[in-house]
C-alpha cells in the first residue's frame, strides 16, 4: 500500500480505496482519529484499515474494548471538543446500540447548544447480504439511519465512491453513517487517483442513461440493478440506472428529472421492502412527479422477513430477473 | 485456592452533620472566604432551585428537577475544577453549572423550552444537560481522550445519578476510562432515589463506589452533604487526572428532599419520615453550623448573603421573563451546520404557513 | 379503579384504559408479566400501571433497575421460557437501546430455531409531542420499530382502541411494539367495556368516511385530521379519515380501497417526513392505485430537523391549517 | 475515613498441567469412569473442530469458530448442569452444546447457514448460539426469571467470552441477576483474546471475575483448562442458584489456541510463542496424564477412544452433507406464528419467480 497521497490513478478494490481515503484524511488532517474493534494491528476483520496503525501510530488508530454503545458516544464527545472520529462497527449486525447516541446527541448537539458545540463524526460499518456470512451479518438497515435528522447516510457503490464520499463525509461538519457493501469490497476494481477530492453529499450518480424507464438502487443492489438493465437491452429497452448513493439527503432533482423523461421507474434495494427507503423515493415522485408518470412506481426489495441463514439468503436477494419482470409490467401498463 | 485480587473501598468526611470537624481540614477549608463562597454557592443553589418551582407551578416553566439537598456535591465538585476543564452534567446539578459560569437566566431558559439556554456564555466547552440518564458518561470519555490526544491539562468531569450506575453505557466509559487511562471524574451523585427506585433496588452492590472495581479505576465514597470532602475529593482526583491521566470514580452520599421533578408526587413512594430524617444532614445548615461556630458567622452576614442570592435570583428570572423568543425558523437552523437542499424547501415552507397564518400579528409562543 | 374485569362501559382515559387492559390480561392470563421503571408502587410516571402491584403483587409487578438494554433483553428470555412479558420504556427518547435485542432477536428467534422458541413479548411506550415535556421526550420514530421484520408496530387513537389492541397485542404469539401517543393520554374520555374483546391488529379504522379525499394518519394526529376534515367540511369538501392503528402490518385493504373512492390521499404523520411511514403507504398507493389517482399524494409530516423543544414544537407539529391546505392543492389539481 | 467494603478474587485449581492435583479432589473426579466420560467429551469436541474446519477449507461449511484449546471450559460447564436447566451459549461452546445433547450434524447445520440446525433435538429449552457478543447475558436473567417466578429449580447458564464482559448488556444482565437474586450462573471463557484485542487491552481490572463486584454477586476465577474444576465450581454455583436463588460469575482462564474463526489469521497479531507456550497447559493433555498416572489409562482404551470418536464425527458429518435444504419459501414460514396478509402475497411472488426460474430442474442450494 502506497502512502504517499499524491500518487496517481491505480486499480484498487474498494478496501482499497477506503483505506487510501483514510490514509488521505489522516495525513491532510491530525485531528482524524480512527477507532473500533480490532481496527489496529489487524487492520480491520475486512482489512480496510490495513497499516494505518504503522503510519499513524496507535494514538490515532485505536483498538476498542468489545463496547458498540461507546463506539457510538465517545466519538460525540471526541468530536465536541475538535477532533474528527471515524468509528469502525464491524458489521451492521452490532451497529444497534449506536442507535441511542445518534438519536440522543450526535444528530443534535448542534441544534441543543445553538451552534455552540458539534459533532463533525463519521461512523462506518460494512453491510448487507451475498457474501454467505454468519447469523446477523447480512441484513441491511439504512432506512433506520435515514429517518435520524440530523445526520447524513451515505453508501458507495464502486471503489473510486467509496474514496470520494469518505473523504466528504470525513470533512462534512456533521455526523454521517457511511454503509459500505461489503459485497463489494473485493468483487471489483476500480482506477483510483488519490488527489484528495471528494464527491458531493448531495449528489446521486447516473450510472447509465436510458430512456424508457429510471432503475433507482444504491450500493451492491447496483450490481443487480446494471444486469437487469443489461437484460433489458436485450429486449431493446432502454433503461437509466441512478446510484442514489446519498441515501440522506436523496439528490431527488436527479431521480424527478429522470423520471420525468422517462415515465417509469423501478427502486431496487436489498432491505426489507416495508419502511425500506424505497417508499421515501417512490413517495417523493409520487408526490412532486405524478403527472410524468405512465406506470405505478414498482419496488423490489427483500421480502418482509428475517435475513435468512445462507443457505436460503439468495431467495431473499432481488435479483436480476425479479428487475426485469417489474420492468416489463411498467412497459406493458396500459 | 489462591487470593488473586483484593480491593476495598473508603469513605471520607470532614465535616459532620453538626458542623464538626471529624478529619484533619484541607488547606482550603481553614479560609473563611473560601467557605463562604462555597456556603454562598449553596445558598444560590438552594434559591434558584425554589424561584424555579415557583415559575414552573405558575406556568412559566417547564418540568423542573429540583436539587434540594444535593447543593454541596454540584458546589463542591464544580469549585474543584479550573475553567479549562469541562463539565458534563445531569439534569439536577444546577449548582455545578452555576459555579461553573453557566447563568441562573440561561438554565431557565433551558427548562423553559429554549435551546438557547444551552448555547452557556461562560463556560463555552462545557456540555448541556444531559436527560438520558448515563449517556453523557460515553461524552466525557470521548471529551477525555481529546485531552490525552491534544496533551492539554484538562479533565472531563461527568456527574450522574445512582440510577445511572445500572446503565450499560455507564459501565462501558467506566471501563474504557481505565483501559485507556483517560483523565476522567465521575461523580456519581447518589441521592438514594432514581424517581421511586431506592437505591437498595436498583444493585445488589454494596456501594456505588466498588463500581468502579469492575472497569479497574479508583472507586471511593464521601459524605455528599459535606461540601468540603467534596471539593477535597473532586481536587484530588483532578489532579490525578490531570497529571496522571487516571480515572476516578467518586460516590457522593447525598439525599433528594424534593420530589423526583415538578410532575413527581414523591409521596406515593416514601414516607415524610425518611426524608425529614434527611433535613438533619442537609448541607447548608451544617456548613453555617461551621462557620458559626469555627469562623464568627454573624446573623447580619446571613441575612445579607440570602438577600443577595434573592436579588440575584429575582434579577435572573426577570431577565428570563423577558427574553423574546427565537423566530419559529430557527427549528431548521442548526440541524446541519448549512441547509441541505431539502431543509431550504421545507424552511420556505414553514415561512409561508406564519405568513399566512400571520397577519401582522405577533406568533404564539 | 374497579378491579373487577366484568364491569361494564365506562367512560375512561387513555391512560385508564391501558390500565384496564393490562388488569385484564392479568387476571386471565397468569403468565403477563410487567416490567419497568416505576412501574410498581409509583404506577409509572403516566399512572398508567397505577394500582397494579396492589392487585397482582410485586412478582408480576417488577421495578426494573434503569436499564433500557435490559429492559428490551430480559423479555426475550422471560418470553422464550413461557412468560408474556409487558414491559414499559418510559419515553420513548429512552427506547433506542432496545433496538438491539429487537433487530437480533426478540424478531427472529422463532425463524432462528424454526419455531421452537419464541418470544410473545409487549414492549410499551408513551411517544409523541404537543405536551411541552423536556428534551428527548418528544419524538415519534414509530418508523424505526415498522421496518425491522418480525416484529408487529400498534399505535391506538383512543381509550377504546387502546384497550383492544392492548389486549391482542399481549395474547399476539409474536413480539409486538406499543407505542401510545401520550398527548392522547388524558385529553378524552370514551366509553370502554371491560368484556376481554380484542380489536385485530390487522385492521385499520375509518373514522369519518367521506367522498373527496381520504386523510390516513395514526396516534395523536388524528386529532389535527379530525379538526382538518371538520374545517374541510365547512367548505364542502368531504374528507375520509382513517387511522391506520396497526402500523405494521398495514391493512392496505382499506387505504387502497378509500382511495379508489375519493382518488385523492393525504397522509399525516407527527414523525419527520423522511423515512416515515407516510413514505410506505404512499409508496404502495404509487405501486397498486396509482389509476386511482386524482392528485399526487401529499404526506403532511414533522419537519425533517431535530424535535425543537417546547417553545417552539408548535412550529413543528402538523396543524389542521397545513392538512387543509395539502387537501386544497389535492382538490384544485386538474 | 473508614472502610465500607472490603473483596477479594479467589482463584480455584484441581488439576495442573502436569495432570496432578493440586487440591483435594471432589468426589466425582476420584471416580475412574466420570473422568473418562470427561475425557471422552473433550476429545469429540477437538475431533469436531477439526472436521469443522476441514469442512469449511473445503467450501462445505460456512465460517467457523474454533473451541481449540478451550474444550475443558464448555465440557466442564454442561457437564454439571441438569437437563432441566438451560445453557445460553456463545458461539464457541460446541464442547457444551455437545454434551447437553445438541447434536454434531445440528451444530454443523447451523455453521452450515441452515436454520435447522438451531431446531435441537436434544434440549428443547437451550437457547441457540448467539452471534452478538454479550446478547445473551441478557435473555439468561430472563429465563432465570421466569424460573424463579414457576418455582421450578432450573438455572439459566450464560458463557461468554473475555470481550463479552466490556460490553453493557453483560454489566445490566449481572446487575439485575444480583438486584432479584437471580439463579442465572455467568461464566466467562477468558481466552485472552477478542479477535486481535488481547486481555490486557480490554479492561484494566486485573481479573475479570471482579465485574462481579459490580453486581454485587460472587465472582471467582478457575483454571479453565481443568475440566475438573470447571466442573466443580460451576457445580457449586448451580447448587446456590438452584437452592439459593443466588447468582454467580466465574471465569474460566483459558487460551484460544486456533485463529478467532476460520477467516482470522491470528499470526497478524500475536506471537507464535506464546501460542506454544499455551499448548503446554492445554487441557486435553493434561486429564489424560492425570488418567495415566492415576486411574492406569492404557494406550489401547486411548486409541479405541480417538477412534470412536473420530466415527461419530465422520458419521455426523457425513449425515449433515446428505441433508437436503429447505425448501426456499420457509424463509417467510416462521418469521410470525401465522403468516401475515402481506407476506402470504410476498410468498406467493417467490413462489411465482421459483416457478419461472425452474423448469423441472432442481433450486440451487
Ligand atoms: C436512559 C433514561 N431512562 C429513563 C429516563 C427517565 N428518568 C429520568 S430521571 C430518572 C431517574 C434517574 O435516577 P438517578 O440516576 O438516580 O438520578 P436522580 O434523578 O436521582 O438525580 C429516570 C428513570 C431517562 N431520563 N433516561
Ligand atoms: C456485539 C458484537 N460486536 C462485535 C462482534 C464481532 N465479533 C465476533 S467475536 C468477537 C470477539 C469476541 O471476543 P470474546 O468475547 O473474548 O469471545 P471469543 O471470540 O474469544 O470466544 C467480535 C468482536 C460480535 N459478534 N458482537
Ligand atoms: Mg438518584
Ligand atoms: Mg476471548
Amino acid at each position: 500500500m502506497n502512502s504517499n497521497p499524491q500518487s496517481s490513478g491505480k486499480e484498487l478494490t474498494m478496501v482499497e480505496a477506503i483505506n487510501l481515503a483514510l490514509r488521505h484524511a489522516m495525513t491532510e488532517d491530525e485531528t482524524v482519529i480512527l477507532l473500533g474493534e480490532d481496527v489496529g494491528i489487524d487492520g480491520g476483520v475486512f482489512r480496510v484499515t490495513d497499516g494505518l496503525i504503522n503510519d499513524f501510530g496507535a494514538e490515532r488508530v485505536r483498538d476498542t474494548p468489545l463496547s458498540e454503545a461507546l463506539i457510538g458516544g465517545l466519538p460525540v464527545g471526541l468530536s465536541a471538543m475538535g477532533f474528527r472520529p471515524v468509528a469502525e462497527i464491524q458489521f451492521m449486525g452490532f451497529i444497534y446500540p449506536i442507535i441511542d447516541q445518534l438519536v440522543n446527541h450526535a444528530s443534535r448537539l448542534r441544534t441543543r447548544t445553538r451552534g455552540r458545540l458539534s459533532c463533525p463524526l463519521v461512523i462506518r460499518a460494512p453491510f448487507g447480504g451475498g457474501i454467505g456470512a454468519p447469523e446477523h451479518h447480512s441484513e441491511s438497515m439504512e432506512a433506520l439511519f435515514a429517518h435520524i435528522p440530523g445526520i447524513r447516510v451515505v453508501i458507495p457503490s464502486s471503489p473510486a465512491k467509496a474514496y470520494g464520499l469518505l473523504l466528504a463525509s470525513i470533512r462534512d461538519p456533521d455526523p454521517v453513517v457511511f454503509l459500505e457493501p461489503k459485497r463489494l469490497y473485493r468483487s471489483e476494481r476500480e482506477s483510483v487517483f488519490d488527489n484528495g477530492d471528494a464527491l458531493p453529499l448531495d449528489q446521486a450518480f447516473v450510472l447509465r442513461s436510458g430512456a424508457d424507464v429510471t432503475l433507482i438502487s444504491w450500493g451492491a443492489m447496483l450490481t443487480e440493478t446494471l444486469a437487469a438493465a443489461d437484460l433489458l437491452a436485450q429486449e431493446s429497452v432502454s433503461a437509466e440506472v441512478i446510484d442514489v448513493a446519498s441515501v440522506k439527503f436523496l439528490d431527488f432533482e436527479t431521480i424527478l428529472g429522470s423520471v420525468r423523461k422517462t415515465g417509469r421507474c423501478v427502486i431496487i434495494h436489498e432491505a426489507p421492502l416495508t419502511g425500506g427507503l424505497g417508499g421515501e423515493i417512490a413517495a417523493r415522485i409520487a408526490d412532486e412527479g405524478l403527472m410524468h408518470l405512465l406506470a405505478p412506481i414498482a419496488r423490489i426489495a427483500g421480502w418482509d422477513v428475517v435475513m435468512p441463514l445462507p443457505r436460503l439468503e439468495s431467495h431473499y436477494l432481488p435479483s436480476p430477473n425479479r428487475i426485469v419482470a417489474a420492468v416489463r409490467r411498467a412497459m406493458d401498463y396500459c | 485456592m489462591s487470593i488473586v485480587a483484593k480491593f476495598q473501598i473508603e469513605c471520607f468526611s470532614c465535616i459532620d452533620a453538626d458542623g464538626h470537624a471529624v478529619a484533619e481540614l484541607p488547606e482550603f477549608a481553614l479560609d473563611r472566604d473560601v467557605l463562604i463562597e462555597l456556603y454562598r454557592w449553596m445558598v444560590l443553589t438552594r434559591a434558584f432551585d425554589e424561584r424555579a418551582i415557583t415559575l414552573q407551578r405558575t406556568g412559566r416553566l417547564g418540568t423542573y428537577a429540583s436539587s434540594l439537598g444535593q447543593e454541596a456535591v454540584g458546589v463542591g465538585l464544580a469549585h474543584a475544577m479550573l475553567a479549562e476543564d469541562v463539565l458534563l452534567p445531569s439534569f439536577r446539578e444546577h449548582g455545578a453549572q452555576l459555579v461553573r459560569g453557566v447563568t441562573a437566566g440561561e438554565i431557565l431558559q433551558f427548562w423553559g423550552g429554549d435551546e438557547r439556554g444551552s448555547d452557556f456564555s461562560g463556560p463555552r466547552s462545557d456540555f448541556p444537560v444531559s436527560i438520558p440518564v448515563a449517556s453523557q458518561a460515553a461524552h466525557a470519555v470521548g471529551a477525555a481522550l481529546a485531552f490525552k490526544l491534544s496533551k492539554a491539562q484538562r479533565v472531563a468531569v461527568a456527574v450522574l445519578g445512582d440510577g445511572a450506575t445500572s446503565k450499560g453505557d455507564f459501565y462501558e466509559s467506566l471501563n474504557i476510562a481505565g483501559a485507556w487511562n483517560l483523565p476522567v471524574v465521575f461523580v456519581v451523585a447518589n441521592n438514594q432515589w432514581a424517581i421511586s427506585v431506592p437505591r437498595a433496588d436498583q444493585t445488589a452492590a454494596a456501594t456505588l463506589a466498588q463500581k468502579a472495581v469492575a472497569a479497574g479505576i479508583t472507586g471511593l465514597q464521601v459524605d455528599g452533604n459535606d461540601v468540603v470532602v467534596v471539593r477535597k475529593a473532586v481536587s484530588d482526583a483532578l489532579e490525578q487526572a490531570r497529571n496522571g491521566s487516571r480515572p476516578c470514580l467518586i460516590e457522593a452520599l447525598t439525599y433528594r428532599l424534593s420530589d423526583h421533578t415538578t410532575v413527581d408526587d414523591a409521596s406515593r413512594y416514601r414516607d415524610d419520615e425518611e426524608v425529614s430524617a434527611h433535613w438533619q444532614a442537609e448541607p447548608i445548615a451544617r456548613l453555617r453550623k461551621h462557620l458559626i461556630a469555627v469562623h464568627g458567622w454573624t446573623k447580619e452576614e446571613e441575612s445579607d448573603l440570602v438577600e443577595l442570592c434573592a436579588a440575584e435570583v429575582d434579577e435572573s428570572a426577570d431577565a428570563y421573563l423577558a427574553e423574546s423568543p427565537q423566530p419559529p425558523e430557527t427549528i431548521f437552523d442548526y440541524t446541519y451546520a448549512s441547509l441541505p437542499q431539502s431543509l431550504v424547501k421545507q424552511r420556505g415552507e414553514l415561512l409561508a404557513l406564519l405568513k399566512d397564518a400571520d397577519n401582522g400579528t405577533e406568533h404564539e409562543q
